[in-house]
């Protein structure tokens, strides 16, 4: 399956997202999933970013409402807008997740 | 161009859930797709006539009376709006109010879903 | 012309929030939904609790009794009566150390034929794939 | 017998916190203590009269008038109340409105505060 | 300082639980966090209990709306009422802290 | 007779719920407080950003051009104007990979005087023992 997943949490309380499989995956971080893009804890990448073979994208809208930008954003994250998203869903992926 | 139908449950005054829902159908629209949302759970708060617009608060009564100007079918959980003590005469115009099976069968005919739900 | 799988996948615990209990209530709605829907189109729905998620099929809940408040063990019985597919994911039973005698089996009591079905997460994902819209909780 | 005020910040119709407020109020009042209850950000959906009382959500209207009865102060953060179409002639009778500074100058006057936070 | 804790939630988003320090602690489990008191996860005792010096309680109330009962709580544990959390927090505690 | 110190604790990141919100919106309206208290009582809150609390601290937040609503950058600089204390845990920005340019250091142009405190947990600790309640959010 085509799965597009979105993240909107910082610290996630479930662990669907570890386990789900795709054949293509995509994962849309917004509202504070877009820390999984900019923030370097521990020095490190967030976890989120090693599913591997994932596509990762991350709402612009919602980085700037929270002071940081796409200059700022991890090299693996593509920086996309609210109608980006919404090609995503309806052309890229058949399903989706809110996780 | 699709029929998108969105579920939204976890919002409410304050959370950034229904500002994201918002303008996220405002955006399939604006690309010529068909948008349902079905506001269930706490985000029926946008069933309320007669909400104060802070600054402190984003205030969408407006946005989603343009949105439903636009063509976007909105509904709400009735029952999940009479447990808040919001009743029918304090929905918006434009607004319906319905029962669950409405959102399933408007799944039904959708392209896609995206189903907005956590807490 | 067709029916239509849903998936209503619960990931989190009960009694925090509405969310499970919505999804409870969301799945059994499918019976009703044919009155929007043209003659011979159907919803049928699997609701599957997942991670936390299990917790909300344990047995013996007393919500009615200590807080008046319906729960969730009578939902899901009220599922398994409507004949609706109940799966609780045992890889998440076994790593919370959840029995199966601890959890909700059946809902005889109240005259249900279906039973709860304790599945892999495998299956699951099966599930999952074959649903064409997913509705997480 | 000592004074103790609790802040209620965030509960919800169908979530636990409401509850586990109502009664652990009802059993300071019952050991003797004067208790003051604020509600505040989705807390204040106890300012709503009419909802519709439904087995599948906890009501806490009668809990709440009783325990206002046994002399529990009870007040809802007004412009939290507003943002949300809550307007003054919504409040049950022997609920107070008022800005927070009334939370804060309680917790001068108290001998405990339990603040609930949390999201 | 004396301080009762309360954790309401299985899945914690803060760590200030893990760095808070007191001369007396006091950990109450309610809500969701009554789950901290009867599950092994992995086979193992809740990282919630390992906090060194505390004392620990679960409201009674709590446990039983989830399926749970005393028998089942962890031995590290108290199983207390509503009126016992109420004389902790008016006589056996000086301050509380709701993470 | 006296003043009252009151520990505002914020644990969790901005614009997800009200909650870091109320914390500011709460502690400012400790200037008024006196209007319920007796003659010379006062409360004098300190607000305190811990864990990934932090990041409400950050600088050039966008949330009103995008999104109509007053961001917790303005709110915090408003508690600056009123000279309430404002202190960002330093170990907490460093885990997370924040520099000091990257926080909102003051409120100089809204004409405050007073500056951000980048203190360390310990200090936050300190605070917390000398406060006879606690506010966690």
């Amino acid at each position: 399956m085509k799965l597009a997943v979105f993240l909107s949490d910082l610290r996630r309380t479930e662990d669907t997202y570890d386990r789900l499989k795709a054949d293509k995956l995509g994962v849309i971080l917004v509202e504070n999933g877009v820390y999984h893009a900019v923030l370097k804890e521990g020095g490190k990448d967030s976890p989120i970013l090693s599913k591997a073979g994932a596509n990762f994208y991350v709402l612009s809208d919602d980085l700037e409402t929270r002071g940081f930008t796409a200059a700022q954003v991890n090299s693996k994250v593509k920086v996309v807008s609210y109608g980006d998203i919404v090609d995503l869903i309806m052309n890229d992926y058949e399903k989706t997740a809110w996780l | 161009m699709g029929v998108f139908t969105m579920g939204v449950f976890p919002s409410l005054v304050g959370s950034g859930t229904l500002d994201f829902s918002f303008k996220l159908a405002e955006a399939a629209l604006a690309k010529g797709h068909t948008v349902n949302m079905w506001l269930s759970g706490n985000a029926v708060m946008m069933a309320k006539k007669g909400q104060r617009a802070f600054k402190d608060y984003s205030h969408l009564e407006k946005k989603m009376m343009e949105l439903v100007g636009k063509g976007m079918a909105i509904t709400v959980c009735e029952a999940c709006a009479e447990a808040r003590g919001y009743h029918k005469e304090d929905t918006p115009e434009g607004m319906k109010r319905a029962s669950m099976d409405w959102y399933l069968a408007k799944t039904f005919k959708s392209d896609r879903v995206l189903h907005i739900g956590g807490e | 012309m067709g029916a239509l799988k849903l998936c209503f996948v619960v990931q989190r615990p009960p009694y925090k929030s509405e969310n499970p209990r919505l999804a409870l209530t969301h799945s059994i709605s499918s019976q009703t939904a044919e009155i929007h829907l043209e003659d011979g189109e159907t919803v049928v729905p699997t609701l599957i609790f997942v991670g936390d998620g299990v917790l909300n099929a344990t047995k013996n809940q007393q919500a009615m009794k200590l807080y008046g408040v319906t729960s969730t063990e009578s939902h899901i019985k009220n599922g398994l009566l409507i004949d609706m597919p109940i799966w609780v994911c045992k890889e998440d039973m076994e790593r919370l150390g959840l029995k199966e005698d601890q959890m909700i089996a059946d809902a005889e009591d109240m005259g249900a034929d279906l039973k709860t079905k304790f599945v892999s997460f495998a299956e699951i994902q099966k599930e999952i794939e074959a649903c064409p819209h997913l509705l997480f909780f």
